[in-house]
């Protein structure tokens, strides 16, 4: 299958630039009917790029794109659509205000003379749905109040509606759980056998063994190998990537666990969580786990006083401070990453140094004014210590690959100097160097005596470089235990609430190590 | 998955306030006035609901198209400028002895072109629309000074005159043409917004434009048709503004544009785009009309009936605010 | 219409404005015509009232329209436009409601009766009153006021028409309008005298705003004190300020507490079934500084005002 | 990824375009008219020069505040009715037999307050500015007017009537001192925008306000400062339209907001928010008043004049746009 003759997708010397940038300096890739292709590549590596081209939203400045063994040059996203082209983008395209039902058929709609279709319209979106496993989903509510996850789940669903002949998948797992993943791959596979050619963006390695046939490796804006999936050794794909060998990536660095450093009793807010309870030492790493939905992402906000607290204590550094806001919390050392650094976490229009020395103007500022060129020095030590991609600490941060802004955004809080970190997903849409990188910085900032929340979705993650390891299941948190007790399978067995059968899941206070 | 917070019942609770919510501002304002003794018996007069209608017409036609361009994120402050340049259009045209048939549909015409050229500038060059049609609001009304010779046109009496005529003003019945016009173009307008595919555009671009964009949405086609469309009901408005005053002036409906855009917000829209709606946008209209025309009749002084409706405007958005926080 | 239930005569009087002095002027005079009947054992009510924006034709129609269908007993109006004004006139007085013009005329002859001072002559008499100053020969400016207003445009009439006799006076420009206030009056002025301020020998400008304006700006670039004759039309306290210290030759100075009075007082007749004028005349002056200390002279230039408004 | 090593060159330019587009608009401006033969002598004199400094600092001042407005992602329609308002406050203050330094102080005081109350609203309610201060812009309307009585409000000559005063209007020396003022300010708002922590807090709020109060950034309080702050600027341009009538006019400066606005964004602000300065704006007010004093002297009419600068403030953003497309 993976060597038909004629290709469904071909692209040859591509190359784009933004401005300075080369963001692609000549990709050739090829991809055959039936067939999974993943994309691998670091961060900035080039891989969203090559496949907005294909998708119609940047022309490529070089190269050439046949389709079905015709030159193709689509010259917006409608037209790629209709030529069969749908993409699921790395970031969260929706349309807030509009219906479920609305955001799946968008652009699409079953119409008679310019009027909708509702029930064709309604047939449509529930069969997306229900080829997910969604059909719970009410169709009338406006997507804003879903959760990420469940407005991943109906982007995907957008892209299945069109009877595409390529899917292009741009990190669609990022915000996943598993059990969603299971769902995704089944549907991809349904999609294979008829027919369709899959393109698919993950930084999870073995996700894409498990999913694809070909894969190809950018790197640097170059194809730098191609080849067959199944046979191929993760090792040397990270080599071909990253350019050197990775061995480890998640290390083992010695550190102690001190006082408690935040103490959360029965914590309630407005929706959720409903009644969290944890504690957190120096020098500890606490993983939270849990399904989408479980509440984590509030949790954190809770603690940081980004949101309302209806009930329950929150105990920092041994001392009473339940309600609070941002600013307060950052005074007594605590930093928040959050979630969606697009809308919450960077100032898109700002440059490197701004972003980085946001919430510290202080250490340098003298009668409330700034010294730009202490400033700047400051901000290229991070850039530095980080090694994020850039031209200068006064590049715009929006021009960066998603990747390097969530370095810049983890950079803030070093520069902060927090002494608590609440982590929530902070290595979703980095690549696995940078993610070895990050994960060697948090057991750093451990050994440092710093206490580290770290909430993901990705559970070797957790396994790897956590300590303690809770679980969350709709808004409390179940079970928690050294990591070492863990295994994947009882974790995910806690995250969908059938607890009952184990007896750790009394725990809920004994967060001990 | 979760998703209990999705229970049906905050879901109607949401649709009631959303349609009713707007209705309860305009039964307020209402009572309101209804607790002058004095008022009231000349305030609930069929003579007086007519004359509130009248006067609200113009300003429920212009905000008509406003709602469109809102709704899709944008804002066009040129409105008031291209309704007092349409009713000097519609009146040179009927001084040169165009008939008033052909004399309205060439200056609805004219509108849309208006409209077509800010809908052109701000898509085409992906201009802000606020910098747009802030100038255009001085080139549509300077368009009008120089096309009036710097005076008011006065066509002889005709058929267009009569679109705003208030026959019988003690009365309710006949309602002016004008008033039965706006109706119809309404309801018209409900539905283009919530069941055509074009209407849906129109929320999808102002709720997330590169959505819309990387869904395949012509966004740019798009746009210029929604500032197109408000054009022909600036247009149109300029000709019942013509009808209303019996001559073009190039020097009315100054600030117009605030007061349709007011209108609409207080209707419910929000002016980030992506929501509000046309019942909600007629009823916003109403309460305007009824408060002026109240607080007019109200023997306050004129600064009151000023500082009254900034009051309300604030009022009034800020309890739909309040009522949106509810919600969730 | 619906009659007042008590046997309270309600008059509604309807200004173009309610900020200019001018106005304060007529609403004087017709709080003066409300005591005097009063006095006479008559109950009668006046009701001020003027557009929320000045200068808004529709407002001021909407205001009539309202006191229509409220059924006042009368109005007196000072129309805003001659031609927008008619049908909501012809509306009232056929439900019943006489209407008095003031101040501005209004094409059509159904109303009761037209009080205003004869602005063509008073622009004449600025005309004529200008090339005495300038001994017939000179270079001359006139700053309009804005598009539609019958008044100022009939003042403007005037003055051209006797300008016309005088063949050496040259008209130098007379396209600018000194628009509604007086910050626009004051910089369409500053503008205009940076171009012609050397050379203009007479000024003329048709309203209150505009000649305070004009004198400010030729005082500032030093030609105020009569080199340049300035000659304005009403008199706020400013112009009379202007003239004491000689930077304005004249004043065409109407008498607004009489049109105010006389609008009202008028009205009050016809409803009485007396028959009344179609046209009252309420004068023009022409004031200088010869004339200004003068008692009539001072009885138009500093109305009483305070005696009637504030009570 | 490919970073080439910084180029240099691009860096420049952009620094060159960005702190030098709205001055070739100045530029430009004035070339367009000196090339008129007629005009010539008399506009490029000190004393024109003199002119437009001075009628410019109004809106010049007004837009310092609404430059921090617009950077923080706001905007402020009640400017122009704050203007008016303040002069009124002055000269009644001033009637009252106040000092001319107190009233100016008190004056400038109150403007600042009605900024506070915008900016409340505004901040803790999270209201959308624009309706607030269109609101609001009723409300200080008709205050004035109350205020004022409904007439005009004229104390006894004073010092603060020489702010504005043209001294020897011929040459270009002295400057009014409001002039003077006006720079003054301008300098230190440059300061405070560039160097600030508050400055770079209003980029923040405005670039994105949710990351602004994840980063610990009092947000509520940064914008109550921001409103306040303007709303101080603004009762200084109050206290200069005071000077420059030598009266309190509760009916000036109607419109005003819009050229401070326009102002603001020739100046090369972004109405989105998180971009704009000090220079820019500044060099705005001045296209704005070379324009406005040009176009008058060229005795075109009032609507070549209206026409002339909705095109240029349609031509100056999109050049603006343009630039900054050529930079990415
Ligand atoms: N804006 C909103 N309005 C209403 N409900 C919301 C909103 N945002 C989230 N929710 C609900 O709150 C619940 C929890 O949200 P969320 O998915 O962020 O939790 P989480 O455990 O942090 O998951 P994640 O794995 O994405 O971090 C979801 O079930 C969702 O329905
Ligand atoms: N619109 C743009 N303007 C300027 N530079 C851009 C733009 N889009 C991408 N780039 C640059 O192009 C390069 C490739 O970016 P791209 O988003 O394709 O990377 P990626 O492989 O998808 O990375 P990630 O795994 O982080 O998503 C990066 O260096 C990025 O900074
Ligand atoms: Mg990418
Ligand atoms: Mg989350």
């Amino acid at each position: 299958m993976t060597t038909t003759p004629t290709k469904r997708l071909k692209m040859e010397g591509v190359r784009k630039r933004f401005g300075a940038t080369h963001a692609l300096r000549g990709v050739s890739f090829e991809v055959g009917p039936s067939e999974v292709h993943t994309l691998i590549g670091e961060n900035g590596a080039g891989k969203s790029t090559l496949m907005k081209i294909l998708s119609g939203v940047h022309k490529p400045d070089e190269g050439s794109i046949l389709l079905d063994g015709s030159p193709f040059n689509p010259s917006n996203p409608h037209h790629a659509r209709m030529c069969g082209i749908a993409m699921i983008y790395q970031e969260l395209n929706l349309a807030p205000d509009l219906s479920v039902m609305e955001n799946i058929t968008l652009g699409d709609e079953p119409s008679a003379l310019g009027w909708r279709r509702i029930s064709e319209q309604k047939a449509r979106a529930t069969e997306a749905l229900q080829q997910l496993e969604h059909e719970q989903l009410p169709l009338d509510i406006p997507v804003n109040r879903l959760s990420i996850a469940e407005q991943q789940v109906v982007e995907i669903a957008r892209a299945l509606i069109g009877k595409p002949k390529v899917l292009i998948m741009d990190e669609p797992t990022s915000s996943l759980t598993q059990v969603d993943v299971q769902n995704l791959f089944r549907v991809i596979n349904l999609l294979k056998a008829s027919g369709v050619s899959v393109v698919y963006i993950s930084h999870f390695l073995e996700e894409c063994q498990t999913i694809s046939d070909r894969y190809t490796v950018l790197r640097d804006g170059e194809s730098v190998g191609t080849g067959d999936m199944k046979k191929a050794d993760i090792q040397h794909i990270i080599h071909q990537m990253v350019g050197r060998e990775m061995k480890d990536i998640y290390p083992r660095k010695e550190h102690s666990v001190g006082k408690p450093a935040l103490e959360v009793k029965g914590l309630r807010g407005r929706i959720k969580p409903k009644s969290a309870s944890f504690r957190l030492h120096k020098g500890e790493i606490y993983g939270v786990a849990g399904l989408v939905g479980a509440g984590r992402t509030e949790t954190l906000r809770a603690c940081f006083g980004l949101d309302r607290v209806d009930s329950g204590r929150v105990v920092v550094m041994e001392r009473e401070s339940t309600y609070s806001t941002p600013t307060k919390r950052l005074a007594q050392g605590m930093g928040l990453l959050s979630e969606n650094r697009k809308e919450e976490g960077l100032l898109l229009n700002r440059d490197l140094a701004d972003n980085l020395t946001l919430t510290k103007f202080g250490s340098f500022s003298k009668f409330g004014f700034i010294p730009r060129k202490k400033q700047l020095e400051a901000a290229e030590h991070w850039i530095d210590k980080l090694k994020v991609k850039t031209r200068s600490a006064k590049q715009t941060i929006s021009e960066l690959s998603g990747g390097n802004q969530q370095k810049i955004a983890i950079g803030r809080l070093l520069h902060h100097e927090a002494d608590i970190f609440l982590l929530d997903e902070p290595t979703r849409g980095i690549d696995i160097g940078s993610k070895a990188q990050i994960y060697s910085l948090i057991c750093e900032l451990a050994k440092q005596g710093k206490a580290i929340l770290f909430v993901s979705s990705y559970l070797p993650e957790l396994l790897g470089i956590c300590d303690t390891i809770g679980v969350m299941c709709r808004g409390e948190i179940k079970a928690s235990r050294p990591a070492s007790e863990w295994s994947e399978h009882e974790l995910i067995s806690v995250a969908v609430g059938q607890t009952s059968d184990t007896p750790e899941s009394q725990a809920i206070d004994t967060t001990k190590s | 998955m979760a998703t209990d917070p999705h229970s049906k019942d905050s879901f109607n609770w949401k649709q009631f306030l959303n349609s009713f919510g707007p209705l309860l501002g305009l039964l307020l304002v209402i009572g309101l006035f209804s607790l002058s003794a004095e008022l009231r018996p000349t305030f609930f007069t069929g003579g007086n609901a007519k004359l509130i209608l009248t006067q609200t017409v113009i300003v429920a036609t212009g905000a008509l198209g406003m709602t469109l361009i809102i709704v899709s994120g944008g804002i066009d402050l040129s409105a008031g400028s291209l309704v007092a340049l349409s009713s000097v259009v519609a009146a040179t045209l009927l001084l040169q002895d165009w008939s008033p048939a052909s004399a309205l549909i060439l200056t609805v015409l004219a509108g849309g072109c208006i409209g077509a050229i800010n809908g052109t500038i701000i898509a085409g060059f992906r201009m802000v629309p606020f910098i747009v049609t802030l100038g255009m609001m001085g080139i549509a009304r300077g368009s009008a000074k120089w096309l009036a010779g710097n005076k008011t046109v006065n066509p002889e009496e005709n058929a267009l005159n009569g679109i705003m005529e208030p026959i019988a003003p003690q009365n309710l019945w006949p309602l002016p043409m004008g008033v039965w016009i706006t109706i119809a173009l309404a309801i018209v307008m409900i539905f283009v917004m919530k069941y055509s595919v074009f209407g849906r555009y129109v929320f999808a671009i102002g709720s997330n434009e590169d959505t819309a964009r990387l869904c395949g949405i012509r966004v740019r086609t798009n746009k210029i048709m929604i500032y197109t469309l408000a054009g022909l009901f600036f247009g149109l408005a300029g000709v019942m503004q013509y009808s209303r005053l019996t001559q073009g002036d190039p020097t009315v409906a100054i600030g117009l544009e605030l007061e349709i855009i007011a209108a609409v917000v207080i209707g419910g829209a929000s002016l980030s785009g992506g929501s509000g709606s046309i019942t909600g946008t007629m009823l916003g209209a109403l309460i305007m009309g009824v408060l002026k025309s109240g607080s007019s009749q109200m023997n306050w002084p004129t600064y009151m009936q000023e500082i009254i409706i900034g009051i309300v405007i604030i009022l009034a958005v800020g309890l739909d605010k309040w009522r949106q926080g509810k919600q969730s | 219409g619906p009659a007042a239930k008590d046997d309270t005569i309600r008059i509604a009087v309807i200004p173009k404005g309610t900020t200019h002095e001018f106005w304060q002027s007529i609403h004087a005079g017709a709080r003066k015509a409300e005591k005097e009947l009063t006095a006479q054992g008559k109950s009668v009510e006046i009701i001020w009232k003027g557009p929320l924006k000045e200068d808004d034709r529709d407002q001021q129609m909407g205001l009539v329209e309202s006191f229509t269908v409220k059924g006042v007993d009368g109005i007196v109006l000072a129309p805003l436009d001659a031609k927008a004004l008619v049908r909501p006139v012809e509306s009232a007085q056929k439900s019943g409601i006489p209407v008095v013009i003031i101040d501005s005329g209004l094409e059509t002859t159904n109303y009761v009766s037209f009080v205003a001072t004869d602005n063509l002559k008073g622009g004449e008499m600025a005309g004529n009153y200008m090339a005495q100053q300038l001994e017939n020969k000179g270079k001359v400016i006139l700053l309009r006021y804005a598009v539609g207003s019958a008044s100022t445009e009939n003042r403007e009439n005037g003055f051209l028409k006797a300008l016309a006799k005088y063949p050496d006076i040259e008209l130098i420009s007379s396209d600018l309008y000194a628009g509604p206030t007086r910050e626009t009056a004051y910089q369409n002025s500053q503008n205009l005298l940076n171009r012609f301020g050397k050379e203009v020998d007479a000024i003329f400008c048709v309203n209150e705003n505009s000649t305070i304006g004009m004198t400010k700006a030729l005082r500032e670039i030093g030609r105020g004190n009569g080199e340049v004759k300035m000659i304005g039309f009403d008199a706020g306290s400013q112009s009379i300020k202007d003239m004491e210290s000689g930077d304005v030759q004249g004043l065409v100075v109407q008498d607004p507490v009489k049109m105010g009075y006389e609008g009202v007082m008028t009205l009050a007749a016809h409803l009485d079934g007396k028959k009344v004028e179609k046209r009252i005349d309420t004068g023009v002056v022409m004031i200088s500084p010869e004339n200004l200390n003068e008692e009539e002279s001072q009885r138009l230039l500093n109305p009483p005002l305070d005696e009637y408004l504030n009570q």
